[in-house]
């Protein structure tokens, strides 16, 4: 649906380099990146807004690498609305529709539609100053879908709004998503945003495309250790390997021992990937399924609301997540000393 | 506040040049008034003296027209692109600020008069020299950077992104200019185009070397302050000041001009 | 890029602009140069046209002084605060843009003059009318608002958010204002002096009517126009165009002008 | 140590109504608010930039109503830093010691010292402009404290920082905190800064202060359904009081019955107020101390990092936050028929 080859930029402080990107028809494509890496001006790209050094961008199996980007056939929605001031909410909607030459009943029809399924109909009269940033982004939004874009890009859509109204939107996004089947590209910094959203998601990091996939290969098999700390594998430990039989892998680290899924060999060092939430504290040791429990003690413990997060010592640094509630039951406390356990197949070996 | 000394302080030496600039102009309309009301009076029956008012007013406005249409295509490219010499584009537009006024006019004699490199081509046309069309070259030159700083401004203050957003929606660039980035920026076009006008009803020197005649407002204080004395030409000054006062007002309030929304 | 038509007009449009600036100054510098090198010799080796350049930068130079001294408090005070009356305030500080030069002459020789409301008590200290103080004053007059607009502008570019983290690191209004603010707006204020002076420099209307003598350059310029014609005054009017875009580029080099800095 | 008295100040759009605090010695406040709720205002009362239009400040037992702040003995750091762009960012920190009458070696001492203590010492030949955001900040908080203030105001100071940096300046307000002593008053929007880094957190919401309490009253008892609301209490429900003995108090919800433990009398409406984290779900009844557990069918399952939100129908809608381990280990879909169960103590009613 969307191809793009070799594309290179150089623009200010920003680069792309050889990006490829391959997204299909009707997919919920996240662009995943830090502050800087380029998404921005990767989606600006597509959008037609710069052009390319080198590289060239399909859409529909038409090259539009050198169209303007009125002929695009894509909706844009920026992360501080973009909304037109001097005209009403109504009006915005219908700039698009205006420009094509459908019937006044038509777009009555079409204005309707996207204001009830948005439900911001009541505020078509309104100025779009006078709208909170929710019912501004709802507007862009219904600006960017009423004229039925083949591709809808979206500009860190939730970054400009508070938490609250992020989460109603975020629903509201997935939901138009379903309903409409637009290929969407999003782009993001917000972790959260994208394994919510993304049918699959691509990670930007300083220009380049560093890995492509599922939101599950992403966050539980990132391809290396930038792109793992990026989406908050916080435990990052090197080890080597000790045996592996039947993919059944044991690390040794510090002579310690963690089983693990992988094809790597005997001797081969690796970095062991292990996300916080994946770690359970115990004071006891159950029988459970998890192959790796290992005893410490608690060195840190950091409440975040309904997490908290808990460092412990177990010869080599581990980080777990684990409820507010599961603290206050087992009253964890600094220096206590607890069995820290997680299952072989939470483990992600990378070189 | 008692501890706003510094503010006080700057607040008075501020008044001075407030002070000076109303001072000035207040005490040549009240002397005017209360010594020599009759030949106020006279001057603003003389049917003369209106018919320069009316070419000066004519003229700027023929002069703001034309910087208006070759103006803001300049201002929008200014506020949009970047290039290579840009800054030696802006520093031209900059220039008639900084010509002295009778250098403008033996500068503009010399390209405009009978001989010159326009002027003899279009003699048989047009005539500059001590004509109409001299006047509005003069006032042309030196009224436009008003005008093309004022717009620049204005789109400059228009986020690119509606353009962007705008063009996706399927407007072409010049649609997007016209619906969107133009009235969001009309204020500051229109405060331009005020103070373009202005600038060129003020003109003087470079005028009067290019066109003495048909006698502007301004040339024609001048020539009764040197023929007649102060008091012939301080009634004209002062009908002129204030023609120009209302009208400056009319527009400055119809722009609603406020500095905190330019800027 | 094909389909950037729209702008390619706008490029064509503003080049006439540009080119008619350029095209007037260029034509009579090489007209000069061409057809009359050994008059432009002549005049540079005049020293009472060198006694009339230095008169007309060192008054202008005063007029910038004074306009600096009175001007940049008032603009820090219309950067800061927000009062009743503003908009007036500002309005007046734009006036003498507004003002026609010989409307502004006259006005000045009312208030300056031997019988004026300022000249008159001072009559036996500083002579105004055909003397050294009346050319500062008719520049200062017009200059002004430029200085003053630059520097507000430059104020305001400054977050009074580090006025206020000064303040409590212990420096008081008129310290956090000499070493934050003010050096943080000074290119725009740099900017503001060199408009100032340049605006300054290219006066007449106004200085010919309150001191015809001594004779700055400007009034030179128009003297050998009025006496002997075209050919005479245009070597003169070449010497001064160069030394102030000599001048003005300098100043404009060194203040580091660039658009989108100050915007 | 710092006393608000009765303090009014309309401002633009803001006003800040009869507001009372008492803020004490050491103390690490933090004014919890949505935007626009005036927190911004209140702080540059206190700091001086605005003065008020009725009420008084106190600072140290002294009256500082109409002293000018550079009197006040404040430090201050706003969320976007507000570096001195034109100076180093030595000469930054320099810039309050150099106003006090203190000798040059006592200066680089205590430079050198605060330098240590946030680890920005290698920066301190470097421009502003060049540092990072986080490094920023750090620069900001070193040039408040070096000067030794008696009350320290911080304006938002993690809002303009990606997750990761905030999560370390974060703790390193902490640190300084426990290290300096300072009075320190936090104004955010931020619910877990709040409840991370304060003694005691003040809620204001439009221009009053709603509640004033230590985090566990905050967020566990709220005081009316908006601070609820806004502190993420996802559950209120309309009950009334069935009955109540020894505290032990029945509410009947539409025939449902919930525990809680409160002091309100039979035949009280009020609003049960239930976090949704301090829901369990499970496919059969436990036995453990929740005493309340409700049969329902599981309508949505929303996942959000670590935690997944998930709706329940009990007869009442009821809000579940758990691990993403547990939804996955349980196999929690929609349309299954789960327990949800919670314990008396974890109910908080309001009227």
């Amino acid at each position: 649906m969307i191809e793009i080859k070799e594309l290179n930029r150089n623009w200010r402080e920003f680069s792309l380099t050889n990006i490829n990107l391959d997204i299909k028809e009707g997919e919920y494509f996240v662009v995943l990146g830090p502050t800087g890496a380029g998404k921005t001006l990767l989606l600006e790209l597509i959008a037609g807004f710069h052009h390319p050094d080198r590289g060239e961008i399909w859409i529909d199996d038409e090259n539009v690498t050198s169209l303007p980007p009125e002929e695009r056939g894509i909706g844009f929605v920026y992360q501080d609305y973009s909304l037109f001031p001097h005209l009403t909410v109504g009006e915005n909607i219908e700039f698009g529709l205006r420009l094509k030459e459908i019937s006044e009943s038509d777009m009555r029809r079409r204005t309707k539609e996207i204001g009830d399924l948005l439900n911001i109909s009541h505020l078509f009269h309104r100025s779009p100053r006078t709208l909170s940033g929710g019912e501004q982004q709802k507007v862009a939004l219904a600006r960017a879908i009423v004229i039925e874009p083949s591709v809808l890009l979206l500009d860190e859509p939730l970054s400009a709004l508070d938490a609250r109204t992020r989460d109603v939107l975020r629903e509201e996004l997935r939901k138009i998503h379903r309903e409409a089947e637009i290929t969407t590209v999003h782009v993001t910094h917000d972790q959260t945003e994208a394994m919510f959203l993304a049918d699959r998601i691509g990670v930007l990091m300083g220009g380049e495309i560093a890995q492509v996939g599922t939101p599950g290969e992403i966050f539980n098999a990132p391809i290396n250790e930038r792109v793992a700390e990026f989406v908050g594998v916080e435990n990052i430990i090197e080890g080597v390997i000790e045996s592996n039989e039947d993919g059944v892998t044991v690390i040794s680290i510090n002579g310690h021992r963690i089983e693990a899924v992988s094809t790597y060999s005997v001797g081969d060092r690796v970095r062991v990937c292990l996300r916080p939430e994946d770690v359970t504290l115990a004071f006891s040791r159950e029988r459970s399924s998890a192959r790796n429990s290992f005893k410490g003690t608690i060195t840190q413990v950091v409440p975040l609301g309904a997490l908290t997060r808990v460092r412990v010592d177990c010869g080599f640094p581990l980080m777990a997540l684990v409820t507010k509630r599961s603290v206050e039951d087992l009253g964890l406390m600094e220096g206590d000393e607890v069995i820290a356990s997680f299952k072989a197949i939470a483990v992600h070996l990378i070189r | 506040m008692k501890h706003e000394k510094m503010l006080m302080l700057f607040v008075l030496m501020g008044l001075f040049i407030l002070a000076f600039i109303v001072l000035t102009l207040a005490n040549m309309i009240i002397t005017q008034i209360t010594l020599d009301f009759s030949g106020l009076i006279d001057t603003a029956r003389d049917s003369t003296i209106w018919r320069s008012i009316w070419l000066t007013l004519y003229t700027a406005f023929l002069a703001t027209v034309i910087a208006f249409i070759f103006g803001v295509p300049l201002a929008y490219v200014l506020a949009r692109k970047d290039f290579f010499g840009k800054g030696l584009i802006e520093g031209i537009v900059d220039v008639p600020v900084v010509v002295p006024h009778t250098v403008a006019g033996i500068a503009l004699l010399t390209v405009f008069g009978t001989h010159g490199l326009i002027g003899a081509p279009l003699a048989s046309y047009v005539k500059f020299v001590d004509a109409l069309p001299g006047i509005v070259v003069a006032m042309l030159f030196v009224s436009t950077p008003f005008l093309i700083n004022s717009a620049r401004e204005g789109f400059q203050s228009v986020d690119p992104r509606l353009e962007n957003v705008a063009r996706t929606l399927g407007a072409s660039r010049w649609r997007a200019f016209y619906k969107i980035t133009f009235p969001l920026a009309f204020r500051h076009v229109l405060v331009g185009a005020v103070m373009s006008f202005a600038r060129a009803v003020s003109e003087f020197g470079a005028v009067v070397v290019i066109a003495y005649y048909p006698m502007i407002t301004p040339t024609l204080i001048y020539e009764r302050y040197i023929s007649y004395g102060l008091s012939a030409s301080r009634p004209v000054a002062v009908l002129l000041i204030l023609v120009c006062l209302t009208i400056f007002i009319t527009l400055r309030t119809i722009a609603g001009v406020r500095r905190h929304d330019r800027d």
